[in-house]
C-alpha cells in the first residue's frame, strides 16, 4: 500500500464527507469536486488513465457545473430554516453504517482470496478504442442512444411548458 | 492487507457516505450528490478488481468503469432537469414536502 | 548546429540533472521543466499585454503606453508592480475561503494544461498517451474556479459574469472537442507528440499540416470559434463585458488575486492557441521543408504569438455577441458543423490516398456550408447594410 | 437452318452475371421509396419510378450484350449465382439467378415495354390522385416480374410469381372505389391461386425428387440431365414418369398466369384497372409470365422427347394452348368493350404462344410472346388513349371515326392490329405466328391443332377489323369532342409501334437468329429458305388467312357506322350463335353453376352440421353445467363466501398496515432499499462462512 495511495483515499474520503455534511449546499458541490477528483486520482493510481481523465471531463467538467447551476435555478444555496437534515436522519446514518459494517466484513472476509500486487497492466488508449470498436460495441452504441434519450429528457423535463408564466 | 482490500475499502466508505447522505439530507439535490458518489465507488471497485484482477488485458472492468461514468452523466442531466421541474411545481427542493403523487 | 540549437534547452536540462545524483534525477528532471513552464509563460504574458494594449491602441486611433521605458514596453513590469502592492480587497459578505481558493485553482488548472503540449522537438513535460483528453480534463476544471469566483464574492455581477461564463465554456467545449476529435480519427492517437509527428513530413517542401486538408481547414475555423468563446474574448467576451457588467466574474477581486485572473485568462489564451498550433497548425515543424534550420521551438512559439496577435485584432474588430446569439451559434450552427466534419474526416479516412478523396470531401464540405449560409442568410434577412442618413 | 455446331458450355458468372441481382432490385427499392412518398410528390414518385427501371433496363441491356458477345464466340452462355439461403438439417434451401439467352431475352424485353408504360402512364394517370400509389405499384411489379425472369430457383421464382399476382391485384383493384373493380381484383387473386396450388404442389414434389430447388447448378440442377433423367425413371402412377407429373403441375400454374382455359376467366376482368396496368401487366409482361414458365422448365418437359415425336406433358400444353387460342378468339369476336377485345384477344394469344411452345419448343413461343408483349402493349396503349379520346368511353359502339380525330393514335393502332393479324412480311406477328402454324404443321401426332390454330388466326383478323372498323372508321358516335391524347403518351407508342414492324426480322426462316440464339446455334443467312415449298405454301396460308379474316371484317363492318342502339351486324345475321358468344361462351356461369354452386352447398351442409349436430352437443353439454354451476353457486355462497369474507378483512388489515409504509416520502424506500441489502449481504456472508 503506497503513501499516495493512502493520501488519495484521504482526500476522497474527505470530500465525500464534507460534501453531505456541511451546510450550504455550494460548499457542498464544491466538496463533491474534491472527492471527485480524489477518485479520478485513484484511478490514475489504478493506471486507469482514460477512466481517470474521462472521471474528470465528467464529473468536475460537467456534473459538478450541472449540480451548482440546479442548485442557483432553485435557489437550493441558502440554508432552510428548519436544519438540512430530515427528520429521520439517524436512521437513515444507522442504515448507512450498517451498509458500510456488512460490505467492509467481506472484504475483510475474503481479504485472503484477493489477489496480490500484480504487474501494472500497459494498456493504451488505442487498445480501449479498439475494445469500444470491438467488444463493446454494442454496449457503446446503447449508451449513445441513452445519452441523447438523457439530453431530449432532461431539456423536456426542464424546460418551461407552454403558457406557464415566469 | 493487499492493495485490492484498500481500495475496496475506500470504495464501501464512500459508498456508505453517499449513502448516509442520500439518506440524510432533505434537500434533494443533496440526494442526487449522495447517488452520484456512490455510483463513484462502484466504479472506483469497477477499475481496482480490473486493475488486479485476473484477465486486464481484456479491460472489462474498465469498459464498465467508462460506460458507468457516461451513463451517470445521464443520470445526473434527467435527476436535475427532474428537481428543477419539481422545484418550479412545488416550490421547493425538500423530499420531506415532496411526498405527494398528484399536485 | 541546427541541431544543437533546436535541442539546446534539452540539452541543457539533462546537463543540469546530470550535476545531480541520480535519486533525485527523475524528479529534478520534471521540476526542471515545470519551472520553465512558469517561468516563460507569465513573461510572455507580460509581452502580450503590451502587445494587446499597443495594437489595440493603434486600431482605436491612439497611441497606447508609452510612459514607461521606450515605447512603454515597460508597462507590464510597472503594472505587475502595482497590482502586487494593492491592497486585497475581500468583501464582508463573500464566502471568504472560497473567494481565496478560486484564483489559484484556476492558474494551477491552467497551467496543468500546459503539460503536454510539445513546445519542440523532444520538448514537453510528458508525452502522455492520451495527452489531448487530459488537456481538456484539466480544461473543463477551470469552470468550476469561474464559478467559484463569481459565486464567492456575492455579487450579481459577479455572478451573473461567473453564470455567462460557465455556461458558455460548456457550450463551446463540446464543438472544441469534436473539431479536435476529427484529428485524433486521422491520426489515430490522443498523443500530441504523435499528432504533431504526423504532421512533420514534406511533399515538394511543402509541410502535411492538417491544416492544409479540407476538414482540417473546417475543424480548424471551428476550432478557432470555440476556443475565443472557451477563453472568454471578444466577441464572446459577454462575462466581463465591461458595459454589462462591471468586470464579470472577477469584479470584486483586486490586487494580486485579480492579476492572477488575468495571468490566467492570458495562460488560457496561450494554452489553446498552443493547441490549437499542435493539430492544425504541426506544432514546431518548420512551415518550409527548407526553413527546417530554424529551431524547432522558435516556430512553436512563433505560431503561438501569430495566433495571440489574430485574437487581439478579433478582439479590435468584431462587436460583442448577445448571450442568446451566443447560444443559438453554439449549438445550432458550430456543433452541427463539426459533427459533419468528423463525417467528411471518417471518409477522408477509409478512401485512402489519392486526389478523388480531396475533391469528394472539400465537394461536401463547401456544398453544406454554401446550403447552409444561404438558408441562414435567407431567414435572418441578412444582406448587405444599408446606411441612412438625415437628410 | 443446317446442323448445329457444338456450343461449349460457358457457367463463369462475368461481372453482370454477378451484378443481376440489381436488375429487379432496383425497381423493388423505387417501390419502397415511393411507398414513403407523401401524396403530393408525384413528380418525384413517377421519376423514381422510371428512372430506377432506366437503369434496369441498361443493366438488362448490358446482360443481353454479354450473352450475345459470348454466344458469337462460340459459347452456350448459361452464367448461374447461386447460393443458400437457409439449411433445414442436411438440406438447404438454395436461391439464385441466372444469365441464359432465355432470360436475358425476356429481361430485355421486359425493362423496355415496362420502361415505355411507366413513360405512358405518367400521361395516362396525370389526373389520378394516388398517382403514387400507382406508380408504387408499378415499380413493385417490374420488380417482381424481373425477379421470376432472372431467378435460378424455382423456390425464388415462386416468391416472385406470387408477388406478381399480389401487385396484379394491387393494380386491378386500384380503383377499388368501383364494385367491379374490386370484384375483378379479387377473382383475378382467387383464380390464378387455383393454378399456384397445383404450382406449389409441383414444386414441392420436385424438391422432393431432385433434392434441389436449382434449375441449374454445374450439373446438379432439377433442369439438367442427371436430374431428368431420375424423374424420367420414377414412376407417379397413371402410367406417368415423375417428370410429366410435375410438368403438368407446373403447367396448371402457368395456365392460371397466362389464363389459359380453364383458368382464363379472371383476365377479361382484369380489365376493369388503369389501362396501362392492363398493357403492362395483362397483355406484355405478367401474363407472359406463365408462358416463361413453360419455357424455363422446358427441359422438364420435354424430357425423354425423341425426335419426331412428342411428350404427354408437351402434348397437353399444345391442346390447351390450340383450344384456348381459338376458344378465346372466338368470344372476341362479340365483345363490345374496347378492352375485353384486346384482353379475349391476348387470352388467345397466349394460346398461341402455349401451342408454340408445345409444338416447336422454346424458341417458337418465346418469339411469340416477344412480339406479342410489342404491339399487344402498343394495341392496349391505344386504346388506352383512345379511352382517354373519348372521354372514360369503353364502348366500341359509342367510338368511330376517330381516324380524324386522332391521327398518331389511328396510324399506331393499326400496325398493331396489322401485326396481331399477322400480315405477311412486314409485322413481326406473321413471322413469329407463322412459326408457330409452321411448326404446327409439322405436328406429328395430330393435324388438328394445326387447324385450330389456322381458324383462331382468321378469327382474330375478323375481330380486329371489326373493332378497328368500329373505333376509328364511320362517324363519331361518342358523345363529347374526341381529341388526340399528349405527347408522352403517344411517343411510347410510336416507338412500340415500329419495334411491332421491325421485330420480325429477328425470326424470319432465312435469317432465324432468335431460334439460333435460344438454341446455342449458329445463325447464318440463307435466302433460299425464303424458296422452300412448305414455307410458300405457308406464306400463302397465312395470306388467305388475313385476306378471308380482314375481309369479312371488313365486309360486315366496314364504313357503315351503325349507331350505337342498332344491333351488331353478325347479331343479325345469327342471333343464337353472338348470344352465346357475347355471354362468353356461359363459361362463368358455368363456373357459377358448378364450382361456386358445389362450395355454396357445402357450406349449407356444413351449417346444417354446425346448427344442429355440434350445436346441440354443445347445448346439452351446456345444460349439463349449467346443473353444476347451479350447486356450486349453492356451495360458494353458503360455505365458502364466508370463508374468504373473514380472510378479505385479514388482508384489508394488513394492506393498512403496509400502506403505512408507502409514504411518497423517497427517502423512505431507500432506507428499505438499503437495508434489505444489508440482511441480503449478511445472509449471503453468512452461508458462503457456514
Amino acid at each position: 500500500m503506497s503513501v499516495v495511495f493512502w493520501i488519495l483515499a484521504v482526500i476522497t474520503v474527505l470530500g465525500g464527507l464534507t460534501a453531505v455534511t456541511l451546510k450550504n449546499t455550494v460548499h457542498c458541490a464544491l466538496a463533491l469536486t474534491v472527492a471527485f477528483a480524489g477518485l479520478a486520482l485513484l484511478f490514475l493510481e489504478l493506471d486507469a488513465q482514460f477512466a481517470g481523465f474521462a472521471q474528470i471531463l465528467v464529473y468536475i467538467g460537467a456534473v459538478a457545473i450541472l449540480v451548482v447551476f440546479a442548485i442557483l435555478l432553485t435557489r437550493g444555496s441558502e440554508t432552510p430554516s428548519e436544519g438540512v437534515f430530515s427528520r429521520t436522519w439517524f436512521a437513515g446514518l444507522l442504515i448507512a453504517a450498517a451498509v458500510f459494517a456488512v460490505l467492509a466484513w467481506a472484504v475483510v472476509n475474503s481479504s485472503a482470496a484477493l489477489p496480490h500486487e500484480t504487474a501494472a497492466p500497459t494498456v493504451n488508449v488505442q487498445q480501449i478504442g479498439h475494445a469500444l470498436m470491438g467488444r463493446y460495441v454494442l454496449p457503446l452504441e446503447i449508451v449513445a442512444l441513452l445519452l441523447t434519450a438523457a439530453m431530449l429528457g432532461a431539456v423536456i423535463v426542464a424546460m418551461h411548458e407552454k403558457g406557464e408564466q415566469k | 492487507m493487499t492493495p485490492l482490500a484498500g481500495y475496496l475499502l475506500v470504495a464501501a466508505l464512500v459508498f456508505a457516505i453517499g449513502l448516509a447522505g442520500a439518506l440524510t439530507r432533505r434537500n434533494a439535490i443533496l440526494v442526487l450528490i449522495g447517488i452520484e458518489l456512490m455510483l463513484n465507488a462502484a466504479n472506483l471497485n469497477l477499475v481496482a478488481f480490473w486493475r488486479y484482477g485476473p484477465h486486464p488485458e481484456l479491460l472489462t472492468g474498465m469498459m464498465f468503469a467508462v460506460f458507468s461514468i457516461a451513463v451517470a452523466a445521464a443520470e445526473a442531466a434527467v435527476g436535475l432537469g427532474l428537481v428543477i421541474a419539481i422545484y418550479r411545481h412545488a416550490r421547493t427542493t425538500d423530499l420531506d414536502e415532496i411526498n405527494r403523487m398528484k399536485g | 548546429m541546427a541541431n544543437q540549437a533546436d535541442q539546446i534547452f534539452v540539452l541543457l536540462k539533462h546537463w543540469i540533472v546530470s550535476i545531480f545524483p541520480a535519486v533525485i534525477q527523475p524528479y529534478l528532471g520534471v521540476v526542471l521543466s515545470v519551472v520553465a513552464i512558469i517561468a516563460v509563460f507569465p513573461a510572455l504574458f507580460a509581452l502580450t499585454t503590451v502587445i494587446e494594449r499597443k495594437g489595440l491602441g493603434r486600431m482605436q486611433n491612439r497611441i497606447g503606453p508609452n510612459r514607461t521605458g521606450p515605447y512603454g514596453i515597460l508597462q507590464p513590469i510597472a503594472d505587475g508592480i502595482k497590482s502586487l502592492t494593492k491592497e486585497d480587497i475581500i468583501p464582508t459578505s463573500a464566502d471568504a475561503v472560497v473567494h481565496f481558493i478560486a484564483p489559484l485553482v484556476l492558474v494551477i488548472a491552467v497551467f496543468m494544461g500546459f503539460s503536454v503540449l510539445p513546445m519542440g522537438r523532444n520538448m514537453q513535460l510528458v508525452d502522455m498517451d492520451a495527452g489531448l483528453l487530459f488537456f481538456f480534463a484539466v480544461g473543463a476544471s477551470t469552470e468550476l474556479s469561474i464559478f467559484m469566483a463569481g459565486w464567492s464574492s456575492r455579487n450579481k455581477y459577479s455572478l451573473l459574469g461567473a453564470m455567462r461564463a460557465v455556461a458558455q465554456m460548456i457550450s463551446y467545449e463540446v464543438p472544441l472537442l469534436m473539431s479536435s476529435v476529427a484529428i485524433v480519427m486521422i491520426t489515430g492517437s490522443l498523443s500530441l507528440v504523435k499528432i504533431v509527428d504526423a504532421q512533420n513530413h514534406y511533399t515538394w517542401g511543402l509541410p502535411h499540416w492538417y491544416i492544409f486538408t479540407p476538414w482540417g481547414f473546417a475543424a480548424f475555423v471551428m476550432f478557432c470559434i470555440a476556443a475565443t468563446a472557451e477563453t472568454n474574448r471578444s466577441p464572446f467576451d459577454l462575462p466581463e463585458g465591461e458595459s454589462e457588467l462591471v468586470a464579470g466574474y472577477f469584479t470584486e477581486y483586486s490586487g494580486f488575486k485579480f492579476a492572477l485572473f488575468f495571468l490566467g485568462e492570458y495562460l488560457g489564451m496561450f494554452s489553446i492557441s498552443g493547441l490549437g498550433t499542435t493539430l492544425f497548425l504541426g506544432g514546431w515543424s518548420a512551415p518550409l521543408q527548407v526553413l527546417n534550420f530554424v529551431p524547432s521551438w522558435i516556430w512553436f512559439f512563433a505560431k503561438v504569438m501569430l495566433s495571440i496577435v489574430v485574437l487581439i485584432w478579433i478582439r479590435g474588430t468584431l462587436p460583442r455577441l448577445r448571450q442568446d446569439q451566443l447560444m443559438n451559434f453554439a449549438w445550432k450552427f458550430v456543433l452541427p458543423m463539426t459533427l459533419l466534419n468528423l463525417f467528411v474526416a471518417a471518409i477522408w479516412r477509409f478512401m485512402g490516398e489519392g486526389v478523388l478523396r480531396w475533391i469528394v470531401c472539400s465537394a461536401i464540405l463547401i456544398g453544406i456550408y454554401v446550403v447552409v449560409g444561404t438558408i441562414g442568410m435567407r431567414r435572418k434577412k441578412f444582406g448587405p447594410r444599408t446606411y441612412r442618413y438625415a437628410e | 437452318m443446317q446442323e448445329a455446331m457444338q456450343f461449349t458450355p460457358y457457367t463463369v458468372a462475368s461481372w453482370i452475371g454477378r451484378m443481376l441481382w440489381l436488375i429487379p432490385a432496383l425497381p423493388i427499392v423505387a417501390a419502397g421509396l415511393i411507398a414513403l412518398l407523401k401524396q403530393p410528390k408525384r413528380k418525384l414518385a413517377s421519376s423514381l419510378a422510371i428512372g430506377s427501371l432506366l437503369v434496369s433496363l441498361l443493366l438488362a441491356l448490358a446482360a443481353f450484350g454479354d450473352v450475345v458477345a459470348g454466344w458469337a464466340s462460340g459459347h452456350a452462355v448459361r452464367e448461374t449465382v447461386n447460393f443458400s439461403w437457409m439449411h433445414f438439417g442436411t438440406t438447404s434451401v438454395d436461391l439464385g439467378w441466372v444469365l441464359d439467352p432465355l432470360s436475358a431475352v425476356m429481361l430485355v424485353m421486359v425493362t423496355f415495354v415496362g420502361l415505355l408504360i411507366f413513360i405512358y402512364s405518367v400521361g395516362y394517370m396525370a389526373h389520378d390522385e394516388n398517382y403514387t400509389r400507382f406508380f408504387c405499384f408499378l415499380s413493385l411489379f417490374a420488380g417482381a416480374m424481373l425477379g421470376v425472369v432472372i431467378s435460378n430457383s424455382i423456390l425464388l421464382l415462386f416468391m416472385c410469381w406470387e408477388l406478381v399476382g399480389l401487385t396484379s391485384y394491387l393494380l386491378i383493384g386500384f380503383w377499388y372505389q368501383k364494385p367491379s373493380a374490386a370484384a375483378a381484383a379479387k377473382k383475378a387473386f382467387l383464380t390464378t391461386r387455383v393454378g399456384d396450388i397445383f404450382f406449389l404442389l409441383g414444386i414441392v414434389w420436385l424438391f422432393a425428387q431432385t433434392g434441389t430447388l436449382l434449375f441449374y447448378n454445374q450439373g446438379t440442377g432439377s433442369m439438367e440431365p442427371g436430374a431428368l433423367a431420375g424423374m424420367l425413371a420414377a414412376h407417379a402412377g397413371l402410367g406417368l414418369s415423375a417428370a410429366t407429373a410435375i410438368g403438368l403441375l407446373i403447367f396448371a400454374g402457368a395456365v392460371g398466369k397466362s389464363g389459359q382455359l380453364p383458368l382464363h376467366v379472371w383476365l377479361p376482368d382484369a380489365m376493369e384497372g388503369p389501362t396501362p396496368v392492363s398493357a403492362l401487366i395483362h397483355a406484355a409482361t405478367m401474363v407472359a409470365a406463365g408462358v416463361y414458365l413453360v419455357a424455363r422448365v422446358y427441359p422438364l418437359m420435354s424430357a425423354g422427347l425423341q425426335p419426331g415425336g412428342t411428350t404427354t406433358s408437351l402434348a397437353v400444353v399444345t391442346w390447351v394452348g390450340a383450344a384456348t387460342a381459338v376458344f378465346a378468339a372466338l368470344i372476341a369476336v362479340a365483345q363490345n368493350d374496347i378492352k375485353r377485345i384486346l384482353a379475349y384477344s391476348t387470352v388467345s394469344q397466349l394460346g398461341y404462344m402455349m401451342a408454340g411452345l408445345g409444338l416447336g419448343g422454346v424458341a417458337v413461343g418465346m418469339f411469340h410472346l416477344i412480339t406479342h408483349a410489342f404491339f399487344k402493349a402498343l394495341l392496349f396503349m391505344g386504346a388506352g388513349s383512345v379511352i382517354h379520346g373519348c372521354h372514360e368511353e369503353q364502348d366500341v359502339r359509342h367510338m368511330g371515326g376517330l381516324r380524324k380525330w386522332m391521327p398518331l393514335t389511328f396510324a399506331t393502332y393499326a400496325v398493331g392490329m396489322l401485326a396481331l393479324c399477322g400480315v405477311p412480311i412486314f409485322f413481326s406477328g406473321f413471322w413469329s405466328k407463322d412459326a408457330i402454324l409452321e411448326s404446327a404443321h409439322g405436328w406429328p401426332s395430330s393435324q388438328v391443332p394445326y387447324f385450330l390454330l389456322v381458324f383462331g388466326a382468321v378469327l382474330t383478323a375478323f375481330y380486329m377489323t371489326r373493332q378497328v372498323s368500329y373505333v376509328f372508321f364511320g362517324q363519331y358516335r361518342g358523345h363529347g369532342h374526341a381529341h388526340e391524347s399528349p405527347r408522352v403518351m403517344t411517343m411510347p407508342l410510336a416507338i412500340l409501334a415500329f419495334f411491332a414492324m421491325a421485330l420480325g426480322i429477328l425470326g424470319t426462316p432465312a435469317w432465324p437468329w432468335f431460334r439460333s440464339f435460344l438454341g446455342n446455334r449458329q445463325a447464318n443467312f440463307e435466302l433460299h429458305a425464303f424458296a422452300e415449298p412448305a414455307w410458300l405454301m405457308l406464306l400463302a396460308t397465312s395470306f388467305i388467312i388475313v385476306i378471308v379474316g380482314i375481309g369479312l371484317g371488313w365486309w360486315l363492318y366496314g364504313n357503315k357506322s351503325p349507331n350505337a342502339e342498332e344491333p351488331d351486324a353478325l347479331e343479325k345475321a345469327m342471333p343464337s350463335v353472338w348470344r352465346a358468344l357475347s355471354n362468353r361462351l356461359y363459361v362463368d356461369e358455368f363456373y357459377g353453376v358448378t364450382v361456386i354452386a358445389f362450395y355454396y352447398w357445402w357450406a349449407r351442409v356444413a351449417d346444417w352440421l354446425d346448427r344442429r349436430v355440434w350445436g346441440g352437443i354443445v347445448a346439452a353439454i351446456t345444460r349439463l353445467f349449467g346443473l353444476l354451476a347451479r350447486f356450486d353457486r349453492f356451495f360458494d355462497e353458503n360455505w365458502v363466501n364466508g370463508g374468504f369474507d373473514k380472510g378479505c378483512e385479514e388482508l384489508a388489515v394488513g394492506g393498512g398496515l403496509l400502506a403505512r409504509v408507502q409514504s411518497g416520502r423517497v427517502q423512505t424506500y431507500l432506507r428499505l432499499l438499503a437495508l434489505a441489502v444489508v440482511v441480503l449481504a449478511a445472509i449471503l456472508i453468512w452461508s458462503s462462512r457456514g
